[in-house]
This record gives structure tokens, C-alpha cells and sequence, in this order.
């Protein structure tokens, strides 16, 4: 699909000036310009919320930066990690000196980036946790569960963890609650057609027209099976069942959903899959606490969509519940 | 001849002719197993590493060291924070160096392999970019002559793809696609293959003539 | 593009199901169940708002249902106006006893079955006034202004007249309210990809992969030009020019902006073409009151993006401004 | 033989044999100049209509009113629409009548003419489907027998779509595109002449297969 870009080498740099110039409350840090803070003074005392990784899937990361949310979020090229510089930038910037949460996907770069800056930031005196979203189900079994890609099942534990941040909790009870939330969630995916990456000739990845590529990765990570298509229900049926394969430690009844577009597919196939996924839900015995659909975490213009469900306790709930704002989404 | 800041220069302006060529393989191998964009991003390593001009009163660890810095502000991904990692540490072995020696070939890349795996935190045998290194670090122990240590560095790396083409991937994004990734080259793996191999290689396009006649 | 649907002829009733039951402040009036109500009880004497539309422009036109917005919307087939019933059922649902304004887009259909609605709902007591969005530069020359469609610049329409409505003025004032919003917005889009009606084997119209298909309307309607594609600063230069061509009575120096997703074009990319555009308002003196950059008026998958300008006097600055909540847009 | 609810019931039926063909020709049309949907909204509100059984019992108008009413529930569409209001408009001029005379035709497309130019708030040579009403109405003046009717209304309907195809529409969608529909025939008036013509028409296919190799 064509791109609304100038040269593919400023497609970061230029998108986030654009970012940053729509939303005020959001402005740049650090001389790589690749960090995003919150614009307002920060509050001392209250524990940081930083994230990162790679651009391309907005409002996923940055795009979480506001109040009861992330404090700074690094970026980085499109689907690569932030920079080690840049991931340090964005925990010194959410530092107020109660440490800080390095809250990010489970990819390779993000992490071991995420590792070396938290060590840095420790000899400046900075303390920090990390905790890493693992919530598709898709790349890899139970037993491996903590290898497993973070999707959008991440803003869930963006939210806990911000609103306790904001609640002025400490940093250990703060990466308690992301654990917490990281282990109740689960995210499964599918794509129905590619992105294309700036200045590449051929999309990343292929899916055949008219076919699904279910459990692929946020950047076309090879999924679980291929097929064709057949109906929005028969997928809710299979990503339900599939989410709901595994226990969760002290799983309740209750939980908040997330039907999320990865990108071209609109907001009117969303409620559709919402619908099939509803009905299950309830015929199962499940009441949920928070509804999102909607495009919250994309790959740019592909197609297909992810259902993420967090199992949630009375705790998470309340966070969850908790006021925060950012560009692209508001809780109140 | 030994290794030194200037012939680490000539071997980065040397692939960079090649890039284009490399990038499409590599993105290739990437997008069966992973997010397709190896190439890209090693592309754009290597063009960020040629900007950076030898100082020639400097030390081999010098230089490294300033490739690593250059090239941690061009990305963030797995296999570019291994290459930096593993380029700092080489660089902190080389600080006084002002040549590295045939002999010392073997050791260096033991410490780029020791570095990526506890970054990586990746064992042997995983299928990735380590065991590669782990092949040429064995196979150049011991020898003597830069033109023996190039050699070696070809057949090993490979020798480490025929050896792993056939095993499923163990670590990162093609983990569990234990299916997909038999018979598929790591694209780290194949990056040392055709990066190492190219770097010190005029014999580059015979090799490039013969790999794109692989059957996909 | 592979749709996420059951079956075509289900593709609206479900859609508008899954978005009642995401969104309970949203919900179902009528037999025909093709109007979308706020859920809460309606305001007795404040002046009703009624809007409808062919669907596949979610958010618009019944995401706009909420607070200091729409009070009812009907809703039609996809890209096909709402019946004459169902605009008869979002006139009644929204007469508050103070009177109805029909706030739609000027389509052949849309217009004549709020015309027949608004007569048969006169039968019944029911005062109704009528203003139609007409925002769309490429549809029609500036001598046939009142011939335009109205797109995305509706938005600025709803949000005048909502608060207005909201803050208790008359029917006569909402309705002047609504046609100065409409006449000092100018709206222009370009397609970079088609959608696919669901049902259809074909999409609706096609745009050669690396070409803008530029003026093209929200349903595919065919555009001014069609050209390759050059650079997102291009597109923004011809957009703004375009835009500012014709004088506005009154023109101040103060623009809302909205830069709107047709579909699949990702938030990466409309930020890219945003800091286009911003440049050169600012440049041309401009500055900005209301900035909204995101997918407000889609036309499902298809690709591509517009540009709205409303040039706000203080009257609509200050309406644009007011609290105002649907499920996919909030100011406050 | 007069119009009579039967009559009508069998030419919609007959119709409905067909619309496949009709779908696809009227949506490429409309793709032209507006958003591609004539022939799939034709084709639905065709479907409705012939659920509506015919009482023995009622009269022209009634039955009428009835297809009027099931078809409002389907559509919201501008020519959909304007065809709902003029099927209530001789509906209302037929309510006592049980038949409908082939003299009387072209007042029953003056009916409907009207009828859609007040709604549609459209003049005569704008290109749209009041053009192909007012040429039948004009041919059919003075018929007496159904059969000549037939004939005046397929020919008046092709010579409508030759006379307005090298002028610009100047209404709806497609109204400051001059250039792009000058050559194109107005969907509306193709639709008055594929359904029209079709209706009473056994040689239709006939007919199919010469439109469907004229240029595109
Ligand atoms: N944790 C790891 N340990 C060792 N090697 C790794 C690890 N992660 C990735 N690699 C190597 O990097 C390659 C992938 O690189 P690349 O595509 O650039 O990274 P990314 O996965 O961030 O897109 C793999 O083929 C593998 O050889
Ligand atoms: N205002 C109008 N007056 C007369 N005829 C019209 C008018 N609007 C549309 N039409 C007719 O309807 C046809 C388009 O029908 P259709 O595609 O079903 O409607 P829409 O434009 O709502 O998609 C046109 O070709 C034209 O003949
Ligand atoms: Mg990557
Ligand atoms: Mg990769
Ligand atoms: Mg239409
Ligand atoms: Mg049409």
C-alpha cells in the first residue's frame, strides 16, 4: 500500500514531530530526539513508567504517555527497539526519584537495550525493575510462557501499573502490579494482509488474499496455521477457546477485553469480531470490566486483529478503572 | 598482514558495495522466520559504520569502540544490540592493540560469542548467530596467517549453516515454528556468512551467483 | 482486502450489535434497529439533534452518538442513505419537545429521506429544521457550494451545534450554529486505496498501486486527478492551497484541523502528513484552535486521508471547545 | 392485455432471473460516476419486492403501495429513493384502479417523472433517470395497445441513454466531472433500460449479449 511519507529514513523522525505538534501534552527528550515525555513537570516521588520499542504500531508505544499511564517512552526505528541511549533517556526522564518501571515488550533488542540502560541508570543512582509483557499466546507453549512475544495485551499492564504509579505506591508494589497483569493476560492475533515497512519494495511478509494467518506477530512473525477464510464467529470461537486454554492463577470471572484492529481493518469488522467473542464470553460465565475495540496496537496498514483478555482480580480492576488520559485513549 | 583499524575500513567500504545484494537475501531469510528485516537494518549498520573514518594513530579498540557508538545510535533490534555488544567487548580486549594478529583470530571471536550469550542469554546449539561464532572460533584455534584465518573464518561459517539448515530455531521469534524454520537458514547465521565471508572475499560474486541459485 | 464479517447481509445489524454492546452508553431504538440512541434518558427541552447515514464511516456517523454531540442517528446499508423510517425514528428519539435539527450529509438519499421523515414527523408536532454538511471542495466548483458532499468536516458541525443544543440555546440558534460551522469548513481527500463493500466481489472503484487518487469521495466517488504519488509535503501543499482557495466570510486567523484516516492509512502516516500541513498554516499566519489527527470518518479499508479546516470565530472556538463525549471522541 | 398486480408480479419475477447480470452492469456504471452500488441496491430492492405476494383482491394502487413500503424498509439509497417515491406516487393515482390501460402509460411515467424531479430537485437534462422517464412518457403518448407500449418503452429507454451518453450528468455524484462521464451512460437511466426493457422483454438476452460487447 503506498505510504503518506517524504523519504522513508525521516518516517520516525518526522511522524513523531507531527505527534508531538498534535498533542502537546507530549514532547521530546534527550539529544536522539527518540524519547517521548509527558510535557507536564513530573512529580516527585511518584514511581516512573518507562517503555519503548520499535515505531509502527501507534498508538502503541509512545502513544501511552499521559497521566495514569507511561512517563517516557523511547523509540526506535520502525519495528526494531530503542537504542540503549534512548532507553536510558527515557528512564531518567521518568525518574522522580522513587525508581522506575522499564515496562516493554518481550523482543530481543528491547530488552537486552532495556538491560544495559537500566544498568547504566543504576550507577547514576537510579533504581529500577523490569518487567516484560509476554502475552501472545501464539509464539510459544505454557511451559514457555515467559518467552512469548508481548502484544497488546502490554496496555493492560501499562494501565495497572501506571494508575498505581499514580496512586503514589512503590516501586516494588508498582512491578508487582504489572507482573500481575502481565500474567493475567493472554493476546492472540491474525492477520488477513501485510504491512509494508518504509522504503522496502515488497511487504515484509505475505498473506494470501482471502486467507488468515493466524497467530502472527505484530511485525509478521510467522503465525500458527493458514487458511482461508470463513467467518468472523468461527475466528472468535477459535481465539476464545484458545485464550481461555490456559489457567490463570486465581482467575476470576471477570474480565477486560480488548478487540484490537492491527491496523487497516475498520472499526465496523471489529464489532463484528466483538460480537462473536461477547456471545462466548458470556455463555461461558464471564462478565468483563472493561471493553475496548478499537486500533490500539497496529502494524501500520495490516490487516486482521488481536483479541487480548486480562483476567483480572478486584485489584486490577480498580486500576484498570483508575482516570488516565493519553492521545488515544481517556478512562475517567 | 594483521588487523588492523585501516583493513577493518577497507573490509566495512568493501560489503558496502555489497549491501543492496546482502540486504535482500537477509531480509528474505528474516521474513520466514521472523519480521523479515535483518538486511535493513544490517544495511544501514554498515553505511552508519562507514561514515566513521580511521584516526590513524588510534588503537584497533579505539576504532571498534567508535563503530559500536556509531552504530548504537542506528538501532535497537536483536541481532544489531549482539553485533554492538559484541563490538564493545572486543573493543575493551583491543584497547592497547594496535594490530590484531592471525593468531589472535580464534580469541576475538571467543569474546564476541561469550558477550552475545550472556546478552542474549542464548545457549549453544539454539540455531542463531553464536553458533556460528561458536564454528569459526573453533576453527581458526591455532592458526597462524591471516590468509589461513580468512579461509577457515569462509568454511566455517558455512559449515555452521549446513550443519544447523536442517534443525529447528530455539530462541526468538521463530521458537516455536519449529516446522518453519527446518530447512530455512537463521538469517544471523547466514549474516556471518555473508558479511565475514564478503568482508576479506573478492571471490564474492562467484559466491553470490552460486546461493541465488539455492532453491528458496 | 479480506473483510472480518459472518455474512454480507448481516455485515451492518452485527456490526451495530457489537458496537452497542462494546458501548452501553450507546443504544438501539426503532423496530427496523437501524437508529443508535444515547442510552441515558433524554433531555426534556433541550433541542434534539438527529443525524444519519449510509454505514462504513465508523466513527461516523453513529459513533457520534454521546454527550454534546448527536442525540440519535439512523443508519443505512453500507454506503447507501438510512430509509425514511429509520430517519423518521432518529427525528422522534431525539425531540426533546424543543425541536429536531437534521444534521447530514448532503447526499441524494440521506437528504430526501430526512426531507420525507422531517414532513411526516411535522405531522406529529414535531419542529424540525434542516442543515446539510457540504464540505467537500473537490465535489463541486465554489459557485455550486451548497452541491458539495459533506465528509469529514461534518465533525465540526456536530460539535458547534451539540453544544450549542447541550447549553440550552433555541432550535433557530442550533440550526444557525450548524450551517456557519458547515460554511466556514472546506474539507479534501485522496484515496491510495479502495475499499470493498462487503458482498461485492470487486472493490468499488480502483486506484493504481503508487497513485493518489486525489478529490476522491468517502464512498469513491471519483476524484480530481490521478497521479503517482510523490511526497506526503506535496500532497499537504496541494491540500492546504486548496482549502484556502476560497475566501470564508469572516475568515479569521484561527483553523480547527482535522487530519482523518480514510481507513487503512495508519496514525504514522496521518502524523507525517499533519506536520506538513501544520508547517504551512503556520507559515500562512494560521494557528490552530482545535487539532484532531486520527480515523474520524473511514470508508472501511480504503486508504488514504483528508485534511478538514473549520476557520472558528469565537462563537464556534468556543462551542468546539466544550465538554462533549461519544465512544470514540472526547473533549473536555 | 393491461397492467394488472399479476402482471407486475411475473415482470418482477421475470426480472429477478436476471439480476445477476444487471447487478454487475449498473455497479460498473455507477463505479464510473459514483460510488458503484446502483445495480446491488437495484438488486436487493428487487428481492424485496417480489417477497410482496399479490392479493387477489386488491387493486393496482394497493399493491403498489405494498412494494412501495417493503422497499422503503431496504433502501435509503438516491435512486432507491427516488424509485420508492414514485412507485407511492401512482400508487396514489392508482388506488381504485384494478388495472392499468396501455393508454394511460404515459401518464403513469408522467406520475413518476414528477414525482422524482420534486424530490430529486432535478431538471430535465441532467443526464439521470428523469431523462429516461420524460422520453418514454413522450413515446408512449397516444399508444393504445400494451404491445406498442412495449416497444415505445425499449426504444424511448435506448435512445435516451444515445442521446444523454456524450453529454456531461450534471446531478448527484458525478456532477463536476464533465469529463468523466461525457461517453458514460448515466446508471440510472441504464437502469430504466435494463429493467424496463428487461421487464416485459423475452429477447433480453439477446440484448445482453450485444451490450455486454460494446467498448468500455
Ligand atoms: N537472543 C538471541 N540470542 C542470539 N542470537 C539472537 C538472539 N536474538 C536474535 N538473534 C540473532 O539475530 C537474528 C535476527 O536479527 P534481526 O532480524 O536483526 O532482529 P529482530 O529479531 O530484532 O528483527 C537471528 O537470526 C539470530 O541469529
Ligand atoms: N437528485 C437526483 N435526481 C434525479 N436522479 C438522481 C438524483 N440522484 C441520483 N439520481 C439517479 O440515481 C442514480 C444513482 O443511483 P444510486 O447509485 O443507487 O444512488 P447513490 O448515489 O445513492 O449511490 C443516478 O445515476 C441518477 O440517475
Ligand atoms: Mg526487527
Ligand atoms: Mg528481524
Ligand atoms: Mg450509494
Ligand atoms: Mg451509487
Amino acid at each position: 500500500m503506498t505510504k503518506i511519507m517524504n523519504i522513508a529514513s525521516n518516517y520516525v523522525d518526522e511522524s513523531l514531530e507531527g505527534l508531538c505538534l498534535a498533542h502537546p501534552s507530549l514532547c521530546f527528550v534527550g539529544d536522539e530526539r527518540r524519547v517521548i515525555a509527558r510535557s507536564q513537570a513530573k512529580d516527585r516521588g511518584k514511581v516512573g513508567i518507562a517503555s519503548g520499542g520499535g515505531y509502527g504500531h501507534l498508538p502503541l508505544f509512545c502513544g501511552y504517555v499521559g497521566t495514569g499511564l507511561l512517563d517516557a517512552c523511547a523509540v526506535g526505528n520502525v519495528f526494531e527497539g530503542p537504542t540503549v541511549g534512548s532507553a536510558l533517556d527515557s528512564i531518567e526522564t521518568s525518574d522522580g526519584g522513587a525508581g522506575t518501571l522499564c515496562l516493554i515488550g518481550n523482543y530481543g533488542g528491547d530488552r537486552m537495550n532495556f538491560e544495559m540502560a537500566a544498568a547504566m541508570a543504576g550507577d547514576n543512582d537510579i533504581r529500577t525493575r523490569t518487567v516484560l509483557g509476554t502475552d501472545d499466546v501464539a509464539s510459544a507453549g505454557e511451559d514457555e510462557a515467559d518467552n512469548r512475544r508481548g502484544v497488546a495485551g502490554l496496555l493492560f499492564a501499562y494501565k495497572c501499573a501506571g494508575a498505581a504509579a499514580e496512586a503514589g505506591e512503590d516501586l516494588e508494589t508498582v512491578t508487582r502490579i504489572a507482573q500481575k497483569a502481565v500474567d493475567r493476560t493472554r493476546t492472540i492475533g491474525f492477520a488477513l494482509a501485510p504491512c509494508l515497512p518504509p522504503g522496502r519494495d515488497t511487504t515484509a511478509f505475505t498473506v494470501e488474499p482471502g486467507t488468515v494467518d493466524f497467530g502472527m506477530g505484530i511485525h509478521g512473525e510467522p503465525g500458527l496455521w493458514h487458511r482461508p477464510f470463513t467467518s468472523a464467529d468461527d475466528l472468535a470461537m477459535e481465539m476464545i477457546d484458545r485464550l481461555m486454554a490456559e489457567r490463570v492463577s486465581g482467575m476470576s470471572s471477570k474480565v477486560a477485553i480488548l478487540v484490537n484492529s492491527l491496523g487497516a481493518s475498520p472499526y465496523e469488522e471489529l464489532f463484528i469480531l466483538y460480537r462473536g467473542a461477547r456471545r462466548l464470553l458470556n455463555e461461558r460465565g464471564y462478565e468483563e470490566s472493561l471493553t475496548m475495540v478499537g486500533p490500539y496496537v497496529t502494524s501500520m496498514e495490516m490487516a486482521g486483529a488481536s483479541i487480548s483478555l486480562c483476567f483480572v482480580d478486584e485489584e486490577l480492576e480498580t486500576l484498570l478503572a483508575a482516570p488516565a488520559g493519553c492521545p488515544f485513549w481517556r478512562t475517567s | 598482514m594483521a588487523v588492523t583499524p585501516q583493513t577493518i575500513k577497507a573490509a566495512l567500504d568493501h560489503i558496502a558495495g555489497d549491501t543492496a545484494y546482502i540486504e535482500n537475501r537477509l531480509n528474505e531469510a528474516d521474513a520466514r522466520l521472523g519480521d523479515g528485516d535483518t538486511g535493513t537494518m544490517l544495511a544501514r549498520m554498515i553505511g552508519v559504520m562507514t561514515q566513521v573514518d580511521v584516526d590513524p594513530a588510534e588503537t584497533v579498540g579505539a576504532y571498534l569502540g567508535r563503530l559500536a557508538k556509531a552504530s548504537a545510535r542506528s538501532t535497537g533490534s536483536s541481532f544489531g544490540t549482539l553485533i554492538i555488544a559484541a563490538l564493545m567487548a572486543v573493543s575493551r580486549a583491543t584497547a592497547n592493540a594496535d594490530r590484531i594478529e592471525a593468531s589472535e583470530t580464534a580469541s576475538m571471536f571467543s569474546i564476541a560469542r561469550k558477550e552475545m550469550t550472556s546478552r542474549g542469554k542464548t545457549e549453544l546449539g539454539a540455531k542463531t548467530v553464536i553458533d556460528s561464532l561458536a564454528r569459526i572460533e573453533a576453527a581458526t584455534d591455532g592458526v597462524v596467517s591471516t590468509q589461513e584465518a580468512i579461509t577457515r573464518i569462509g568454511q566455517a561459517a558455512d559449515a555452521a549453516l549446513d550443519a544447523f539448515r536442517d534443525k529447528p530455531c530455539r530462541v526468538g521469534r521463530a521458537r516455536i515454528f519449529g516446522d518453519v524454520s527446518i530447512g530455512n537458514d537463521d538469517p544471523g547465521m547466514l549474516a556471518v556468512k555473508l558479511i565475514i565471508g564478503t568482508m576479506f572475499d573478492d571471490d564474492a560474486a562467484t559466491d553470490r551467483a552460486v546461493t541465488s541459485n539455492m532453491p528458496r
